[in-house]
């Protein structure tokens, strides 16, 4: 399974994928995540990768036919062409608050499946604050049947423990948030 | 000069990486980074330019003593202009919400 | 008319500096080659050219200044040597990549450590890969001529890259030999007047230099460099062809003695060339099938002419004087059996890795390398390709 | 020589480094660099070197320059050196006279804290005591940003950087941070100043045309804020350089030919704490119950302000 994050500098894309590895990799599966190195800045489209396999991977190239794609910052969608190379049945998973047909005037013609996550609402409701990679990331699982949900949860909130061993206090609202994207993912067909 | 992008090939590309025509990052669209937009209130502008010299984008232009409309295209949303501004002339918005 | 004088490598080297006359020099001393800056200091300061020198705090600093000066516009030289070179490795690659046709007077030294002031190649083999031209020199004579000549070459359109003429610390660099100089005007009129097409100090159109390339730009980039460096190749037989008018003296990448007929050779660079011509005119009297290929050019490397030259030879010692810790020979050797590598039928190579540090090279010493080429040549087999030459076992 | 700062005329002069640059949003180092070169005259041309850093990369990726003058990027560590090679090279040119004489060259250098203070510090040292008519600028951002928020010796004490984390074991940076415009003053330039940006610009735009139009080697050192490395809201820059000037540990004065002066003088010296709090990477210090280091720093504030003092006659010994 491949899959392709859109985000910008800054929102935590790079994070999800490696979280999703780790995630991942919890449940024995051969995993890679990587960003796209550049000099880009904070605000910056930028692009991260996630491959998950019951095999060893070693492949070290970079994605051009994912079969996921998570779109962090819905404005992407005016400047990244976001379907690129994306398998006709493979699924993208949006960040907006917007209705589905409203999105898929962005996606160029895109006919597969198309998920939408309201990030913004969700983090700002359980973690206080936009971090729009958390809701991203468990949406992706939902729609992408990584792992199951309770499997999840457990390992992220293990994850969460280790990441954020200096702030605690934000354990909780990380793991908020992923319980509420699971159930708040929208399908558009 | 030949417009370079990353389909040019090794002969059309300029020798050493030099460029010839320089502040062409001006064609560079850095306005699409923008997650909020600076809506300038002109009625409100007490033309002060206190807002001219703090962008880091050089996005507020000026002439005649004026400050004319945000440069959209390279504007990345910062909100000091709007923060350092005396009278509220400057309201952030979402962008795509204006 | 040329000037019969007796000069040391490094009075050579100043001098064709001089006669140059190049707009800018920035260097930092440092032995052997320190000479060269502090002769064209006084040259300043007596107004005989009208060259900014620029007394920079280091090498690194030095290469940096050339670097900003020759994008600027000004035609640049500076001379360095060992630890030097080394320290100015990061600024090679930038002033080559740059296209930058920067001047270097390399006297070659041993690299630290143990610290050592004395010839061999490390210094300059070190650099191969950096993207400049090498031009090597076997006496004062050609570190004189090279470095004119570097001048057309580096700066040629079809080439635009920065050369290095290199010479042998002490050995040719403080040796007193005889030489030939040219008139100044001669080598005036030889190089003419340096006209950067862009550059900085362009008033009418500024350029932007030294970019972060990425990923979709990079290899074409390099790939471009590796282009100029074929193009030097016609350029090197051009100017020397134009050299030859006004010197006489011939230049090509290659220098052979005796090859033709030879059944043993000997590859080498700069002064221990002549070491070994003494030798193989010893041997030659004595019978002995012996000659020398001498490389003149090491970058960019002609490996087509370096086969027809060697295809015949039975057996051919190529001799490194610096070390690549591969323990499978030295840089010399490595790209003598790559060029030769397609021959169907290949000259026996032996690897000799000698004179590290200033470890003399006598005429003996070269004989007893043809020596070991016919022992090998008797036992019908090498027991031991890679070789030390006059180390205590 | 401290012309009337006209701000509405200044401010309608030609952009030298256009929009369309990779910096972050509200990164402080583009303000610093539009607002030096907006002192050059009008008819002067420039040559632009760079060290590399967040400025470089960002605003100079092949195939796009956001500098209209002629520019280069050499390294890291010569930013000093590769200018004074460009203007040794002008002296040549210009001497030799190969050039239009028309149009006088201006040389200006940039390089952040790392590229100044620590690994490009020898190649400056060198290129201000050689006296080369160029002018450095450092935009002092405090740690090495474009390597992802490693301490240099520009950082204050107790930040939190990747390199100096705060642990069970340290608070931070151990060390105070070096006092570099006080050791190119000790260079015995024409002129040194240091600032940041405040108001209008007036004090910065008056000191990068002292330091440009001063003939010989000059320094001008600009605190620019980094909301990144220093993790405070983008848009918070012009407070940020408020709370360095007013708490005395950015004060803000110029070194015009060994002569020291004092600018700006708060009315009311304001604790450091209000700097500190403003920034995440203080956050284990000021949100602490302990406030002894917060005491430390302050007394290490107030001693170097003192000594400011006395060097600029604003005090006796």
């Amino acid at each position: 399974m491949q899959i392709r994050w859109h985000g910008r500098g800054g929102q935590g894309a790079k994070t999800a994928s490696l979280l999703l590895a780790d995630a991942a990799f919890s449940t024995g599966k051969y995993v890679q995540g990587f960003p796209e190195y550049g000099p880009e800045r904070m605000g910056a489209p930028i692009t991260a990768y996630n491959r998950i396999s019951d095999e060893k991977i070693r492949v070290h190239s970079n994605i051009y036919n994912p079969n996921y794609v998570v779109v962090v910052d819905e404005t992407l969608l005016e400047s990244v062409d976001v379907t690129a190379g994306l398998k006709e049945d493979g699924a993208i998973v949006v960040n907006t608050a917007k209705a589905g047909e409203k999105i898929r005037e962005k996606l160029k013609g895109y006919q597969g499946e198309l998920y939408t996550v309201d990030a913004r609402e969700i983090s700002m409701e359980t973690i206080g604050r936009y971090f729009p990679n958390t809701p991203m990331l468990a949406g992706l699982v939902k729609v992408a049947e990584i792992m199951p949900e309770n499997d999840f949860i457990e390992e992220m909130g293990n994850l969460f423990k280790k990441k954020f061993a200096s702030k605690p206090e934000v354990i909780e609202g990380n793991v908020a948030a992923l319980k509420r994207a699971l159930k708040e993912v929208k399908t558009h067909g | 000069m030949v417009k370079i992008n990353e389909k040019s090939n090794w002969k059309e590309v300029t020798p050493g990486g030099t460029i010839y025509n320089t502040g062409n990052a001006a064609e560079f669209n850095t306005g699409d980074w923008r997650v909020n937009k600076p809506i300038f209130k002109e009625d409100k502008c007490i033309q002060c330019l206190l807002c001219a010299p703090v962008c880091p984008d050089s996005s507020i232009p000026v002439k005649d003593g004026q400050r004319l409309e945000f440069d959209y295209d390279h504007c990345k949303g910062c909100a000091i202009c709007a923060e350092v501004c005396p009278v509220d002339a400057i309201e952030m918005v979402p962008e795509g919400q204006e | 008319m040329s000037i019969r004088e007796k000069l040391s490598g490094n009075e050579a080297a100043a001098i064709a500096l001089k006669q140059i006359n190049p707009d800018v020099m920035a260097a930092f001393p440092i032995t052997p080659s320190t000479e060269i800056p502090q002769y064209f200091s006084k040259y300043v300061a007596n107004g005989s050219v009208d060259t900014e020198f620029v007394p920079v705090e280091s090498e690194h600093s030095a290469m940096s200044a050339c670097v900003g000066s020759q994008a600027a516009g000004a035609r640049t030289v500076t001379a360095t040597s060992s630890c030097g070179l080394a320290l100015m490795f990061e600024e090679l690659y930038i002033a080559s990549s740059s296209r930058l046709p920067i001047i270097l007077s390399v006297v070659n030294r041993a690299l630290s450590g143990p610290i050592n002031i004395n010839a061999d190649h490390s210094d300059s083999m070190g650099a191969r890969d950096s993207g400049w031209i090498q031009l090597y020199s076997e006496d004062n004579q050609e570190a004189y001529d090279n470095l004119i000549q570097a001048v057309r070459i580096g700066e040629h359109e079809d080439v635009q890259l920065p050369v290095m003429v290199c010479q042998d610390g002490f050995i040719t660099s403080h040796a007193i030999e005889n030489i030939e100089l040219l008139e100044k005007e001669v080598v005036q009129d030889f190089v003419g007047d340096y006209q950067a097409k862009e550059y900085l100090l362009n008033k009418d159109n500024p350029i932007a230099m030294g970019p972060y390339d990425t990923a979709d730009y990079y290899m074409e980039h390099k790939y471009q460099q590796n282009r100029a460096m074929e193009n030097a190749k016609a350029v090197i037989e051009k100017i020397a062809a134009e050299f030859k008018e006004i010197s006489g003296r011939e230049y090509d990448f290659f220098e052979t003695y005796k090859l033709e007929d030879a059944d043993y050779a000997m590859v080498v660079l700069n002064s221990t060339a002549g070491t070994a011509k003494a030798a193989i005119d010893k041997m030659r009297a004595e019978g002995k099938k012996v000659g020398l290929l001498k490389i003149r050019v090491f970058r960019p490397f002609n490996a087509e002419k370096l086969t027809e030259l060697l295809k015949d030879i039975k057996y051919v010692a190529v001799m490194d004087r610096s070390e690549t810790f591969s323990t499978a020979g030295g840089p010399v050797f490595h790209e003598t059996s790559a060029a030769l590598y397609p021959l169907a039928e290949r000259p026996e190579l032996i690897s000799y890795i000698y004179g590290l540090g200033g470890r003399d090279v006598t005429i003996e010493s070269v004989e007893s390398v043809f020596n070991d080429l016919m022992e090998i040549e008797k036992a019908g087999e090498v027991k031991n390709r890679y070789r030390y030459l006059g180390l205590r076992e | 020589m401290t012309e009337k700062y006209n701000f509405k005329q200044e401010m309608e002069k030609e952009e030298r480094l256009t929009g369309g640059h990779r910096m972050c949003a509200g990164c402080g180092a583009p303000v610093a660099v539009r607002a030096v070169l907006r002192a050059l005259e009008e008819d002067d041309e420039a040559v632009i070197g760079c060290a590399t850093g967040c400025l470089e990369v960002s605003t100079f990726m092949y195939p796009y320059t956001a500098w209209k003058d002629s520019f280069i990027h050499n390294a890291f560590e010569n930013a000093g050196a590769t200018t004074s090679g460009a203007e040794a090279a002008y002296q040549s040119l210009k001497k030799q006279g190969k050039l239009a004489n028309d149009k006088d060259h201006k040389f200006i250098a940039f390089g952040g804290d790392g590229g100044t203070y620590d690994i490009g510090f020898q190649s400056l040292s060198g290129a201000m005591e050689r006296g080369h008519d160029m002018t450095y600028v450092c935009y002092d951002n405090g740690a090495y940003m474009n390597t992802g928020i490693q301490r240099s010796s520009a950082t204050p004490r107790f930040a939190d950087t990747t390199t100096t984390p705060v642990g069970t074991e340290k608070k931070g940076k151990s060390q105070y941070r070096k006092d570099l415009t006080a050791i190119m003053a000790d260079h015995n330039l024409p002129y040194v100043a240091q600032t940041t940006f405040i108001g209008n610009f007036k004090d910065l735009h008056q000191k990068a045309k002292k330091a440009i139009y001063t003939e010989g080697a000059t320094f001008l050192n600009v605190m620019a804020p980094c909301p990144r490395g220093w993790r405070y809201p983008p848009e918070k820059m012009m407070e940020l350089c408020k709370l360095a000037v007013e708490t005395c540990y950015w004060p803000m004065f110029e070194i015009e030919n060994g002569e020291w002066k004092l600018n700006y003088k708060p009315k009311e010296k304001m604790p450091i704490e209000k700097f500190l709090e403003a920034q995440g990477r203080f956050k284990h210090i000021t949100k602490s119950e302990k406030k002894d280091m917060i005491e430390e720093m302050q007394a290490e504030v107030d001693h170097r302000w003192e000594k400011l003092l006395i060097r600029c006659g604003e005090k006796e010994k």
